[in-house]
């Protein structure tokens, strides 16, 4: 029997002339039916351009198939080579035979559309229904996707959903017409990590419900362990190994997913957590940072004046201390303030309450930036209209320093400390990859020898592989400077390399802090250990995630509302987990 | 010369004509029944409807159609009558008696008595009224009204011209009833020719046949008039048949008239005079050479070609042709380079000098063409103009200052040399400082001119005022121009008058 | 450099690029007095001559070669729109940061003045201007700056507050960096961009300002010469004299495309919204 | 909504702004009702004759008084009386409104019946040769003066084809609606041309960005043909530029469109301003500012408030 979908030798390039800007450069694989089969590839892999050629969406992101064939199977038993069709043909294929769910289900729903228009289009398109039976049918999609009031939510307009939600909803809509074959593009990166395992779940759960065949594209080889049955490695447009999942997870050839596998950041539930450093006790010094009760609230208003009706309690009293040399991780999900907290820390955000010194740095002298802070985004943290130079002197100038020769040779210094070339004084960040602009970013901060860097998502906007250099130059550059980091991510993984202590933030508040690797490897408290079960690892192999439909309480509180005093409770030297009631 | 670079075959235009009218809707096509009622276009609207008060042209050529003067100036400028039927300046010229038509109404349906005439006469006078023509009736004294149909004036001193002053609309007999209840300027209710049906200021004017009149018969029904701001837009709609009579301003768009064989163009010689006037308070133009200078160095024939497409007649001060005098006898208007600069050399200013010179936008269309032939011309005796545009109003305010080294001008005229010019060139003239200008033998000749009753010493008297006038040339006289009237040929029987009058709409049949 | 060579680039760039490149060498020539002719040199005798030979574009009413008032009316024309947009660019550029920067009742203040400004019909506003100081150049200037600030201070304000909120301006703060250093070279900078584009479009309005100011009689005074009054001076003329009209006509329509293609070029390469778009 | 609130707290004091505004530049103007109204002859006056005049234009007070009685009459809806109609500023205003009304829905309806489908085919051609054919086109109607659109429209059709609307005596729409348009279009054309270049533009703009964002990307992987993504999925996401450029372009042609008004003989707003202003007619020329201005906030409003039915972003937001 035909496999389902039989790719031979696609070849995809772009702009007048494709044949000589190929993205993808001749790749074959077969898929069967009920099979998944997952595309793992960093950023220019071309695995989304594969994607999208599959479904021919590539002819309108000004792409071409310039060779090959894409065989699919239909519904009726004929085979069309997609590669070819013509684009009527293929308007009943897409949404028909095959759906695609997308990487930001934020931007990938029409905003003016209500959820129930865009579902119900896929009914009219394909199925021909019409008025209430298009409705009742959408409705019906939307349960099947775990949605609770679902007939309510058809009225919804996108905006009024969170991220998960529009990412079911858009899984509803692909699947409504019964597609044999699903497209997957990214459709979790978006995501928090515990709506993503959501989503898996989902997604994991549909498949065996339909019986259909999907291919997932990630950059995490982490995320496809619990759901493909096959891999396929992509780098520069080439398809380097693929096999089975195992095969391909415990014995891989190429030297590419080697590296994926190897160099890369996976959770290890704390046992790739540091150990170069333990709080001296009783304390040496004194902390490089303290923070007392910390609090920020934004003020709600409604009605007609304005009249201030409660607070939206971003962070609300969060207390930690941060020695000299050490690393604090504050993990939490969207919303948990743990930005917030890094942006007050610096003065971006004006603290409602509480109270934080940082002190000096021992070593040097002369120092009157003791707290630097290091952006997520380093396409967006550098003024893409000055040079280098300029902006590694700003720091300078903004403590009333000049650009002397001393200046200068800081620069040089940074630059070559954190990997860059001595030419890049005289260049403009866009000629710069995001790596190397992170590690721009980096040199700044350390242009004025501070004692404490706030690392505020530092590596999360990165690349996988970069990640993991970006890591490794931040670790030996707090050994060679003697820095506090305040590292606050998302991504388990991440923490795990880089931190000596992890405070877990939800809904603003601190509810487990500790030794990084007794949080990891034994939380304690109950969102810790959802959280922490969420990650994907390479270790859960086909493994179905159980759909929790709770939603993150609401941050809104009337005015005067003060939280209860937190109980702590003592697990080991340095745990310390909320009592929950 | 009209070269209509959309030159279509006449068939083709025709039936081209005909599906485009269709699809711009019916409406578009002019209605063919042949109405009675006058279809007339103007660019300029009256600005008001007090006769006392509106010295605009624009207001003056509507209020003559409503309203009468006791006397009325025909197309040779000859004293005619309108509400009066005779008059008789007494032996010593110092008492004036009117006797009215007895059939006079006005159009409220009152008769016009001598009462009406005292009224009007004693508003206009008063201070509050703030009537410009005040200055032209100072020498009045009282107003007898013996009986119904006589009034006699009463002269402080003996006042030859006050006659023909009162041919002016500005002296217009309005009903004494109107003046008590305070109707003049929003109601009009004259005893002309047409009534005013409706008046949408900028917009249109309807005007209904007067049945009543006494002067006449009036043989249209009415007058439509649309004000059609854009003088091609008026060419255009008498293309196309929409307008019968229009009035034009503009010798640029009324030279184009003739190329359209069912129209006819209409010229008429007017009174009002361009000029440029010089400030001779101002150096360098307080030495008489100087102003000589500019006098020789302009080509009047040259600026009337380039400015007006040679559509008017080179003219000394005195543009009425009872008074006129042969241009070719004034001083330099032969054009003399050579003079020109050897005046200016003598007066001291052989490298020449940079003066200004303000005209008015639009007043008349080609004042800004003028000013920039003139502009070329005085560069070659090395005067250098600089041109600046203002405003109507804002040129009457510095005009009236005198605020202005030189300046382009259309002055009204009068159709009697006295009232034409007292204003500017006698000692106590209300516009002696906008002239600038005192001269001992023109006052003089003036004060002559004004007393003596006998025509033919009166026209020696101002023709040695005007050359004397050319020579000292505190201005320099140019031309005048001619108002022009455009008419389908269904149109018939109007007359124009120098003084710019559409009176004779009042004898226009339709056919 | 790399700016111009992007433009030459750009389809549309490189014809509006060429277009402007074109009219502003004219304009050039135009200011230094190297026209075939005199401009204001009124050869009575060749009143409205046809083009040919020598007068290639005809003559007007004067008797004025038209092409040598051709391109000194281009030059006029575009000093009146270069220094309106320039006046307006930079109030609008110094009242929007402001309105950015300070926030609460500046941001109010400065708003409602523009939209007193906005609101008060622009052409009205330019004729009470024109009719207080008197028409001529620079009196056009100045009405047309003043109708523009409000425009540019909207452009400037919308990106600048987004630009407050961007992550190298927060950076700065964290360094302690000036406020006049922020403003000039995080703020300001990056405001080039968007007033580049929108300095090109003005450019283009401004020229169509100044012609239908100059037809109300109020711009450009003779015997100085501008597309916008040559056109209107033609107006009465069209019949007897088409090359009075044709003429200037192509020159504002070409130039004002020119300004329009370089403008949506300008967008295209300094946008990476639309960079993206075009990719 | 909150948002629309503060726009309308704000209305007073934008129409205050406007006032002041209006009120001292129009007196700066030199020369006034007096020489408007006798020109030249104005200098014939006596000092007592003037002062007379003075009184009965209401210009004998200082200024400050002046616009002190005209404020304390607006407010009472009293704008004055018109010196040069002889009515009150407001019936002469309502007068002319309709007219300017009809023209600029006119002009509009034809710039969006033009512009908005040559847009959005123009942005489906992408940098294919009618897309640049329809650019060029846009660009052309953007960059000639309206004037010459109007004068040479007049010329062609009375010339060359010897018909033309009638002029002049303007027909009300609901005296004979047939007439009506027939006179109103040529206007309507010539100030939509540019109008609808202007839509074409920038729909073709609008559509480019979103026919690249994810969501239509979404509705082609569901197998929308090409119609409907154009249509049902991107055109509402594009229509608020579209809508932001008409509001701002009919704001303005409300104010009165002077030179088609003056080229074509229509009595509107804009002629009649212009004329106010000419004819120093203080009272009239505040009014129909006020009046303008007042029309324009309200079209602003207006376009926040198609926002909102465009986008239910903005219309269930707490903007």
């Amino acid at each position: 029997m035909t496999p389902l979908l039989s790719v031979r030798d696609l070849h995809v390039g772009f702009g007048r002339d494709p044949a000589a800007h190929e993205i993808v450069r001749g790749v074959s694989f077969d898929l069967d039916a009920g099979e998944t089969l997952a595309i793992v590839g960093e950023s220019g892999s071309g695995k989304s351009v594969t994607a999208l050629s599959i479904n021919r969406l590539i002819d309108f992101g000004g792409g071409r198939i310039t060779r090959g064939a894409i065989d699919l199977r239909r519904a009726d038993g004929g085979v069309i080579d997609l590669a070819a069709a013509p684009e009527r043909a293929l308007t009943k294929i897409r949404g028909g035979e095959i759906g695609m769910i997308f990487q930001e289900p934020m931007t990938s729903l029409n905003p003016v559309l209500t959820i129930g228009e865009q579902i119900e289009e896929s009914f009219r398109l394909h199925r021909g229904l019409t008025g209430r039976q298009a409705t009742a049918a959408a409705k019906d999609a939307l349960d099947r996707v775990r949605i609770p009031d679902a007939a309510r939510r058809l009225k919804y307009t996108p905006h009024q959903l969170s991220g998960g939600m529009l990412q079911r909803v858009m899984i509803a809509t692909a699947l409504s017409c019964n597609p044999r074959l699903l497209i997957a593009d990214e459709p979790t990166t978006a995501l928090d990590v515990t709506v993503q395992a959501q989503i898996m779940a989902l997604l994991a759960e549909l498949k065996r419900e339909t019986g259909m065949a999907m291919i997932f594209i990630t950059h995490d080889i982490g995320l496809v362990a619990g759901i493909a049955d096959k891999v396929m490695v992509m780098q520069a447009g080439e398809a380097v190994e693929q096999g089975a999942l195992d095969a391909v997870l415990d014995t891989p050839q190429h030297p590419y997913t080697r590296h994926l596998l190897g160099a890369v950041p996976h959770f290890e539930a704390g046992r790739a957590a540091r150990s170069d450093y333990r709080r001296p006790e009783p304390p040496v010094a004194p902390p490089a940072l303290t923070v007392e009760g910390l609090t920020v609230r934004f003020p709600v208003t409604g009605g007609l004046l304005r009249r201030r009706t409660g607070n939206v309690h971003a962070v609300d009293g969060v207390d930690f201390d941060l020695m000299p040399g050490e690393t604090l991780a504050i993990v939490g999900e969207s919303g948990s303030g743990k930005s917030t907290t890094a942006r007050a820390i610096l003065g971006l955000v004006q603290p409602t309450r509480g109270a934080f010194a940082a002190n000096a740095n021992t070593r040097e002298s002369g120092n009157r930036a003791p707290v630097q802070m290091v952006f997520q985004n380093p396409y967006a943290s550098l003024n893409p209209r000055l040079r280098v130079d300029s902006i590694l002197a700003e720091p300078v100038i903004a403590a009333g320093g000049r650009l002397s020769a001393e200046t200068t040779a800081r620069m040089t210094m940074l630059l070559e400390r954190v990997g860059l070339p001595l030419d890049s004084l005289q260049r403009y960040p866009h000629e710069f990859s995001g790596g190397q602009r992170q590690r721009l970013c980096i040199a700044r901060a350390l242009m004025l020898n501070p004692s404490v860097v706030v690392l505020d998502e530092a590596v999360s906007a990165l690349d996988v592989s970069v990640q993991a250099k970006v890591l490794e130059l931040l670790v030996d550059l707090q050994k060679e400077f003697g820095l506090a980091y305040l590292f606050v991510s998302h991504d388990m993984a991440v923490v795990e390399r880089i931190a000596h202590r992890i405070a877990v933030l939800y809904a603003g508040q601190i509810v487990e802090i500790g030794d990084a690797r007794s949080v990891l490897s034994a939380p304690r408290h109950s969102y810790t250990k959802q959280l922490i079960a969420a990650v994907p690892s390479i270790d859960r192999r086909h493994e179905t995630f159980a759909l929790d439909l709770r939603q993150v309480p609401s941050l809104i509180r009337p005015l005067g509302f003060e939280p209860e005093e937190a109980a702590w409770q003592r697990f080991g030297a340095d745990h310390l987990a909320r009592a929950e009631g | 010369m009209g070269l209509p670079f959309f030159q279509t075959g006449a068939a083709r235009r025709i039936a081209s004509g005909v599906a485009l009218a269709a699809m711009l809707g019916a409406a578009t096509l002019t209605a063919p029944v042949a109405a009675a009622t006058l279809r007339m276009a103007w660019s300029q609207d009256a600005t008001g409807l007090d006769p006392h008060k509106q010295t605009a042209f624009s207001s003056i050529r509507l209020l003559e159609l409503i309203y009468e003067p006791l006397v009325r100036l025909d197309s040779d400028l000859t004293i005619i009558p309108a509400l009066a039927q005779s008059w008789e300046f007494a032996e010593d010229g110092k008492t004036l008696t009117f006797k009215l038509d007895p059939d006079a109404k006005f159009q409220n349906g009152e008769k016009v008595t001598s009462a009406d005439v005292k009224a009007s006469f004693e508003r206009l006078m008063a201070e509050e009224t703030g009537a410009a023509a005040r200055a032209n009736f100072l020498s009045i004294a009282s107003i007898d009204t013996p009986d119904e149909t006589t009034a006699v004036f009463n002269l402080s001193q003996p006042d030859v011209p006050i006659l023909t002053a009162m041919t002016s609309i500005n002296a217009a007999v309005v009903p004494a009833s109107e003046i008590a209840s305070g109707g003049i300027g929003t109601k009009a209710i004259g005893s002309g020719p047409f009534k005013l049906e409706s008046w949408e200021p900028n917009a249109k004017e309807v005007l209904s046949a007067n049945k009543d009149w006494a002067g006449g018969t009036v043989s249209v029904d009415g007058i439509d008039i649309s004000v059609l701001p854009d003088e091609t837009a008026i060419l255009a709609a008498l293309r196309t048949k929409q307008v019968d009579f229009a009035l034009i301003n503009d010798p640029l768009v009324a030279t184009l008239v003739p190329n359209e064989a069912s129209l006819t163009l209409d010229r008429t010689p007017v009174l009002n005079y361009h000029v440029l006037q010089l400030n001779p308070s101002r150096s360098p133009m307080t030495e008489l050479g100087v102003r000589q200078a500019i006098s020789c160095a302009i080509d009047r024939q040259d600026v009337l070609d380039t400015a007006l497409l040679g559509e008017g007649k080179v003219a000394g001060p005195l543009t009425m042709p009872a008074y006129a005098t042969d241009p070719a006898e004034l001083f330099c208007y032969e054009r003399d380079v050579e003079k020109a600069k050897q005046l200016l050399a003598d007066a001291g200013h052989a490298e020449g000098f940079s003066a200004t010179v303000i005209a008015a936008t639009g007043e008349p269309p080609t004042a800004a063409a003028e000013a920039q032939v003139i502009q070329s011309q005085l560069a070659e005796i090395g005067i250098k103009l600089d041109i600046k545009m203002m405003e109507l109003n804002v040129y009457i305010d510095t005009w009236l200052k005198g605020d202005f080294d030189m300046a382009v001008a259309l002055n009204g005229g009068r159709a009697d040399p006295y009232s034409m010019y007292n204003r500017y060139w006698t000692k106590d003239g209300n516009l002696q400082k906008v002239a600038n200008y005192i001269d001992d033998t023109l006052d003089d000749l003036m004060q002559k001119g004004r007393v003596e009753t006998d025509p033919a010493k009166r026209k020696e008297i101002f023709a040695a005022f005007e050359k004397h006038l050319a020579e000292m040339s505190p201005w320099v006289w140019l031309y005048t121009s001619y108002i022009y009237t455009a008419q389908q040929q269904n149109v018939d029987g109007f007359v124009a008058t120098p003084t710019g009058s559409l009176f004779g709409l009042s004898a226009v049949t339709i056919k | 450099m790399s700016l111009l060579r992007a433009i030459l680039a750009h389809p549309s760039g490189r014809i509006g690029g060429v277009i402007v490149g074109v009219y502003l060498l004219i304009a050039l020539l135009g200011l230094l007095g190297m026209t075939p002719h005199d401009p204001l040199m009124q050869f009575r005798v060749d009143r409205l001559h046809a083009p040919d030979a020598v007068y290639w574009m005809g003559t007007d009413l004067f008797g004025r070669d038209v092409a040598s008032r051709l391109m000194l009316g281009i030059s006029q024309s575009f000093v009146v729109a270069f220094a309106s947009v320039a006046l307006a660019a930079t109030a609008g550029t110094v009242l929007g940061l402001a309105a950015a920067w300070f926030g609460k009742g500046w941001d109010g203040l400065i708003m409602r003045v523009m939209d007193v400004l906005l609101a008060f019909p622009a052409i009205l506003l330019a004729l009470l201007i024109i009719a207080v100081v008197g028409p001529g150049t620079w009196t056009s200037v100045a009405a047309i700056a003043i109708v523009y600030t409000p425009i540019f201070t909207r452009v400037v304000r919308g990106p600048a507050l987004s630009l407050k909120t961007r992550d190298f301006v927060d950076a700065a703060r964290t360094f302690g960096s000036s406020r006049h250093y922020i403003l000039t070279r995080h703020l300001m900078l990056n405001l080039v961009a968007p007033l580049t584009v929108q300095v090109t479009l003005a450019l283009a309005w401004a020229l169509l300002t100044e012609a239908g100011l100059s037809f109300l009689g109020l711009g450009t005074q003779p015997p100085a010469s501008s597309l916008g009054l040559m056109l209107s001076d033609s107006r009465n003329l069209i019949e007897m004299a088409p090359w009075l009209l044709i003429f200037p006509g192509l020159a504002i329509m070409i130039g004002i495309l020119g300004f329009n293609l370089l403008g949506d070029a300008l967008r295209d390469i300094l946008d990476p919204k639309m960079r993206r778009a075009a990719a | 909504m909150n948002y629309l609130t503060r726009r309308l707290v704000t209305f007073p004091l934008v129409m205050l702004g406007v006032s002041i505004l209006v009120f001292v530049s129009i007196r700066l103007v030199p020369g006034d009702a007096i020489t408007a109204m006798l020109g030249t002859e104005a200098g014939l006056l006596t000092p007592d004759q003037r002062a007379a005049l003075e009184a009965y234009f209401g210009i004998d007070q200082g200024w400050l008084v002046q616009y002190g009685r005209w404020l304390a009459g607006a407010l009472q809806g009293d704008l004055g009386i018109s010196v040069t109609y002889g009515k009150p500023v407001l019936d002469v205003i309502l007068e002319r409104f309709p007219l300017t009304l009809e023209l600029a829905l006119l002009s509009m309806a034809i710039a969006l019946l033009v512009g908005l489908p040559a847009g959005v085919f123009a942005a489906t051609r992408n940098e294919r040769s009618s897309d640049l054919v329809v650019r060029i086109l846009a660009m052309i109607g953007q960059s000639t003066p309206n004037f010459v659109v109007g004068l040479l429209i007049i010329f062609v059709l009375s010339v060359g084809f010897g018909v033309l609307p009638v002029m002049g005596t303007f027909t009300p729409f609901f005296e004979n609606p047939l007439q009506n348009l027939g006179q109103m279009i040529l206007p309507a054309i010539t100030l939509g041309f540019a109008f609808a270049a202007s839509v074409t533009r920038i729909s073709r703009s609008a559509m480019l960005d979103v026919l690249s964002e994810d969501y239509v990307r979404t509705a082609r992987s569901k197998g929308v043909p090409a119609l409907g993504v154009i249509w049902r999925h991107a055109l509402p996401n594009a229509l608020i530029p579209v809508v932001t450029l008409s509001g701002v372009e009919f704001g303005y042609l409300l104010g009165g469109a002077v030179i088609v008004e003056q080229i074509f003989a229509l009595p509107g707003l804009g002629r009649m301003v212009l004329d106010a202003i000419l004819q120093r007619d203080y009272a009239l020329v505040q009014g129909s500012v006020l009046f303008i201005a007042l029309n324009f906030m309200i079209v602003n409003l207006i376009v926040d408030l198609t926002y909102a039915l465009l986008d239910p972003r903005i219309r269930l937001g707490d903007r």
